[in-house]
């Protein structure tokens, strides 16, 4: 069983990375492309008791580990995935 | 002044900050903590969160030293008034921990950038830089990926009413403009305090100005200020 | 022998041995290797671990001093620099890896050379760079220079020791070829040594630090070969680096250090667990029980060859003292590291190999060893250069100084040294951008380390003797315009194909010229790095032996450094100006001509005139010094100028204005002092056999060369800032 | 229109960053986490002429986009997703 946390910066925030990437796209003479946001996605394996529970269950612990350490809620949101 | 010092895995200018400290307070050492330990010593007056890489920077910074067993301890107690003085990393780790408001995001240049700087001295009404005129400039230097100072609008300008920016990154006369935003911080913030002032962040590293030979002295004032404060 | 010889079917794959190489292995096993200790043979007999072509030359090179306590042989060089401290250090090359993928390329290549350091029992307190990149027009150069900047720094500031010097150079023969070399200088009690030589029978050995991947499965051997097109093929074996691990290593390797727990301790580093089981029982004429079992994995499913091969970073190899296993792993464990007992010390003489209960390898140490290749390999020594005929000038003199000044070999690095934490431990009292960078030793109140990395290839290309001379002697110049007494060099010899005898014969004398100039300035070589088959489809790069230089300044305080100070002060210049533009960077950059001898080195009038210098900085009779170097006298005025921010008024010694003012004569050196002093440092200078004269007064806003033409402190400025980040930046 | 380019390490290829994230999870008490991986999610959108184009030309597009710049192929893989 494996949790994906998908982590991006929140509407608002300024991404200068995602900028940088846009502007070389561009300079590469990729024309056609607009914003660009860079995030991170971070997959967990999950064992014991933990995969064994309900997805319910799990989500609310990814969740958990999301909030406490894996985003910084004054500038990014996270979502949380189920894989296998 | 009794200090204390905490040292996280990967923290790197805990030395250079021991120095400094020592120096400004007549030759008595700050205390060695260890993040693991989960107390800090009864009677101490000052924590300090020193800079370096805690955790390799990895994740995001200072988020991991965050959630260290000793950041619970250094949360209590600066609730209860003990001054915090964090900087560089030490500044990363506070805001990830709640201890003071905004993020630190990549520098807008997207680079390292180690040089001297110019910094603006906000308030003197503070017991961590009475040394210092207000309006005054001070060069110490930076060394950080990730000094870009995030807060909204509303926030900043609630720092702003409540006295509690200490620094802005200005040019030498102590003119503050984009062209003198090293990174992108909002309203070229490079520290702030709590709200009741006990708690001071940010990015430069004033105790790196602490030796005529290295540096030289620009630094000094802070340690000079805090010392005289806690005395 | 011949019984078996008369066997002998190859393996179809040799792993780089050479036949002759695979029939020394069947005589000295005995019977066919297995896979593993074909791959032990492959990578301990290939030319990064075992200097075959080199070791012949390397031998003649002054390797003894009174104040040198450790040289060539161990993972780094020790010095006395007094007081019971040592100063310990190394360069290293990451060439081909930082080729491939220059950010963990240039990384690892930090972690590598740093561990060879604190592996000794020193705390590294400085890293430098000696980088060589292909054109700047050509298509990868750009991308080059990012990654392995990034990547140097994103390495040394997370592991918190500054990064204070170096060098860079731009040619097009670089452009297949790139050179990493990473240097550290690392600081120890002179009795708190520690030596690799593994000793007592039964004595535990331990592996501390990461886990064990597949990491550069074969980076050794790959580092001995030739790009050729289909390399793209080996990039799997790059490796990643991880500086937090490091960081936590350093630290934990300290403080094991401070117990005496320690028999004998190694990094691993190329060839991994091979090379330093290997290296360790062998110096010590022990034999060693590994259990591949122990060894903590990454991955799954790992095989003995895996492990015995794997480059994986932030690992070292202990052999400690019995009984105290469990104090060592308690270091470890707080540090969060991994820590294993993975074998014990024999007296057999073997390796001896264990996985999953079974045997899978046995070698013999000594034969092994002894057998290693050497190589006396042909080479024909580098015909001399045409006398330089008539030059051209292009341009008029004070525009061609502007254009010099931000042509890509002289443009300031400091878009560079700006992404390094040049200051972190709070002892860098000279930051990079002056002559030498300058690190205070921890616990003495006025002690400092000079440090500083100088080659100029062009001159070695077109006269290694006199070019393998040059570079010893620029850093000793670079380390005496600080003011300290240079003491010893580490070498970093890049080169080509040493299979083509015009190649080798570069490095023949390039070794020749680094030997005559250690000799004549009690310079002696501590350790040093080979790399070979620097080149791509056949063509090679310039020959590079990058010289690490080290130097000792007893009270910091008088430190020299190469700005001016005051306005209306006096500038001098010691040595001989004979305006030699053969392989100057004047020729090659305004005059588009590499031609003409280099400029050939004296090496007594060097230690006269720099010994002079430093007699002066001591008595703090001179505010301001530099050497010249790149681009003669012209460059150097302006380099001093632009660091304090105003300018001069100098008349150039008589003759043809560009050859004495571009013209790159060595063991020259400018001074300024206040205007009334003069004559006491010309006379001073005078008696210690030196010339001396005098070329003007600072001052005002602009650098003004009577007779040729004025051009503004702004504008050079302008021009050496200008060029790298606009480059950075694709303009 | 917009892509969402996956980029992780290979396998094998040592996450030093996840390495990190696992022990810290481990020390703040979620003890049934297996290995960690922390990869970027980089959002593109997709504008002009690009966009009008059919998704397997798209997707070419992006490819490239991703074997250029956004992956560093020696280390790391990639995949592409297009969305809305
Ligand atoms: N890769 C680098 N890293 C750090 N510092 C560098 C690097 N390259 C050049 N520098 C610094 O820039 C300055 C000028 O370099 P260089 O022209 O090679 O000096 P010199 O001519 O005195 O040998 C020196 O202080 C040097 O240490
Ligand atoms: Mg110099």
């Amino acid at each position: 069983m494996k949790a994906r946390v998908h982590v991006s910066l929140k509407n608002g925030v300024l991404d200068p990375q995602g900028r940088a990437i846009g502007q070389a796209l561009h300079s590469l003479g990729f024309a056609d492309i607009g914003e660009v946001r860079q995030g991170k996605l971070i997959e967990l394996e999950l064992t014991g008791a933990l995969a064994a529970k309900p997805k319910p269950e799990i989500e609310a612990a990814v969740k958990d580990m999301a909030q406490k350490l894996l985003a910084n809620m004054v500038i990014e949101n996270y979502s949380v995935e189920l894989v296998g | 002044m009794k200090a204390a010092l905490i040292t996280f895995p990967g923290s790197n200018r805990e030395r250079d900050m021991r120095m400094a400290l020592t120096k400004a307070n007549g030759g008595k050492a700050p205390l060695d903590v260890w993040h693991g330990d989960s107390e800090l010593p009864k009677d101490i007056d000052l924590i300090v969160l020193p800079g370096g890489f805690s955790y390799g920077d990895y994740l995001r910074c200072g988020a991991m030293a965050a959630n260290s067993p000793i950041m619970r301890e250094v949360k209590k107690r600066a609730d209860s008034g003990t001054r915090v003085l964090a900087v560089c990393n030490g500044f990363q780790i506070a805001c990830e921990a709640g201890l003071l408001p905004g993020a630190l995001m990549t520098n807008a240049g997207l680079q390292f950038i180690c040089r001297e700087v110019n910094l603006r001295i906000e308030t003197t009404a503070s017991e961590f830089t009475r040394k210092y005129r207000k309006g005054q400039t001070i060069r110490v230097p930076v060394a950080h990926h990730d000094g870009n100072y995030t807060l909204d609008a509303d926030s900043v300008k609630k720092l702003e009413d409540e006295d509690r920016i200490a620094f802005r990154y200005a040019d030498p006369l102590g003119t503050v403009a984009p062209e003198t935003n090293l990174n992108g911080s909002v309203s070229n913030i490079a520290g702030i305090y709590n709200a009741k002032k006990t708690v001071l962040g940010l990015m430069p590293h004033p105790e790196n100005a602490t030796d005529p030979v290295c540096g030289g002295m620009d630094g000094y004032g802070l340690f000079e200020s805090i010392a005289e404060s806690l005395a | 022998m011949s019984e078996v010889k008369k066997a002998v079917q190859y393996p179809k794959d040799l792993m780089g041995l050479s036949k002759a190489e695979y029939d020394l292995v069947l005589q000295i096993m005995g019977r066919v290797p297995n896979t593993v200790e074909l791959g032990i043979f492959s990578v301990m007999w290939s030319e990064h671990c075992s200097y075959k072509s080199s070791k012949k030359w390397l031998k003649t090179l002054p390797t003894k001093a009174p104040w040198v306590i450790c040289g060539p042989g161990e993972n780094a060089g020790v010095i006395d620099i007094g007081d019971g401290d040592a100063a310990i250090f190394k360069m290293e090359s990451h060439n081909h890896p930082s080729f491939i993928e220059p950010y963990q390329g240039a990384a690892t290549g930090v972690g590598g050379i740093l561990r060879d350091v604190f592996t000794m029992g020193a705390r590294p307190i400085a890293n430098l760079n000696a980088l060589r990149f292909g054109a700047p027009e050509h298509a990868r150069t750009r991308h080059l220079v990012s990654g392995v900047v990034h990547g140097i720094g994103g390495y040394g500031n997370c592991v918190g020791v500054p990064t204070v010097g170096g060098e860079v150079n731009f040619h097009p023969s670089y452009n297949g070829n790139i050179l990493v070399n990473a240097m550290t200088v690392g600081l120890a009690k002179q009795d708190k040594i520690f030596y690799s030589a593994a000793a007592g029978l039964g004595n535990p050995v331990v592996y501390v630090g990461s886990k064990t991947g597949r990491d550069g499965i074969h980076g050794a051997t790959m580092a001995s070969a030739e790009f050729t097109d289909d390399s793209e093929e080996k990039r799997p074996t790059v490796q990643v680096g991880d500086p937090f691990t490091e960081k936590l290593l350093i630290e934990a390797c300290l403080e094991l250090m401070n117990t005496d727990a320690i028999v004998a301790i190694q990094d691993m580093g190329a060839a991994g667990l091979t090379s330093s089981s290997f290296e360790m029982a062998s110096k010590g004429g022990m034999g060693i029980v590994i259990d591949l079992d122990k060894v903590p994995a990454r991955e799954t499913g790992m095989t003995p060859f895996e492990f015995m091969l794997s480059e994986s970073q932030e690992r070292m190899l202990i052999i400690l003292k019995p009984g105290s296993e469990p104090q060592a792993e308690a270091i470890f464990k707080k540090w969060e590291l991994d820590f294993a007992v993975i074998g014990h010390l024999t007296d057999t003489g073997r390796m001896v190999l264990r996985f999953n209960g079974e045997q899978v390898g046995d070698l013999p140490i000594d034969p092994l060893a002894a057998a290693s290749p050497e190589y006396d390999r042909p080479w024909v020594k580098t015909p001399p250069q045409k006398p330089l005929g008539r030059v051209n000038h292009p341009l008029p003199f004070v525009e061609a100084l502007g254009r010099l000044i931000g042509a890509p070999d002289m443009a300031s690095r400091r878009w560079i040294w700006e992404q390094y934490d040049h200051l972190v431990r709070g002892d860098t009292a000279q930051i990079p951008g002056g002559d030498a960078a300058v690190v205070r030793v921890e616990g003495h109140p006025t002690k400092a380390l000079a440090m500083t990395t100088d080659c100029t290839p062009r001159y070695v290309f077109a006269d290694p003797v006199e070019g393998g001379k040059q570079a010893v002697a620029e850093t000793w110049r670079n380390i005496t315009a600080v003011g300290a007494r240079p003491l010893a060099i580490t070498d970093n010899m890049n080169f080509g194909n040493p299979e083509r005898p015009d190649i080798m014969g570069q490095f023949v004398g390039a070794v020749e010229g680094i030997r005559a100039a250690c000799l004549a300035l009690d310079y002696p070589v501590v350790s040093g790095n080979v790399s070979l088959y620097n080149e791509t489809n056949g063509k090679g790069i310039l020959p590079t032996p990058a010289i690490g230089g080290v130097g000792v300044l007893d009270d910091v305080a008088t430190m020299a450094t190469l700005a001016f100070k005051l306005p209306g002060e006096a500038i001098l210049l010691v040595g001989r100006t004979n305006g030699h533009l053969g392989q100057s960077v004047y020729l090659r950059d305004i005059c588009g001509q590499e031609a003409g001898p280099p400029p050939s080195v004296d090496l007594k009038a060097e230690r006269t005139n720099g010994d002079a210098v430093r007699l002066l900085i001591g008595k703090g009779m001179v505010s301001a010094v530099h050497d010249c170097s790149d681009g003669g006298l012209a460059v150097a005025l302006a380099e001093m100028a632009m660091a304090a921010g105003f300018g001069a008024e100098v008349t150039l010694p008589s003759g043809d204005a560009f050859e004495i003012g571009f013209g790159e004569d060595q063991a020259r050196y400018l001074l300024t002092c206040p205007a009334e002093q003069a004559e006491a440092v010309i006379a001073a200078v005078e008696a210690a056999g030196a010339p001396i004269m005098k070329l003007g007064l600072t001052g005002g806003d602009a650098l003004t060369f009577q007779g040729l033409g004025t051009i503004s402190v702004a504008a050079l400025k302008s021009a050496h800032e200008g060029w790298l980040p606009g480059y950075m930046a694709g303009k």
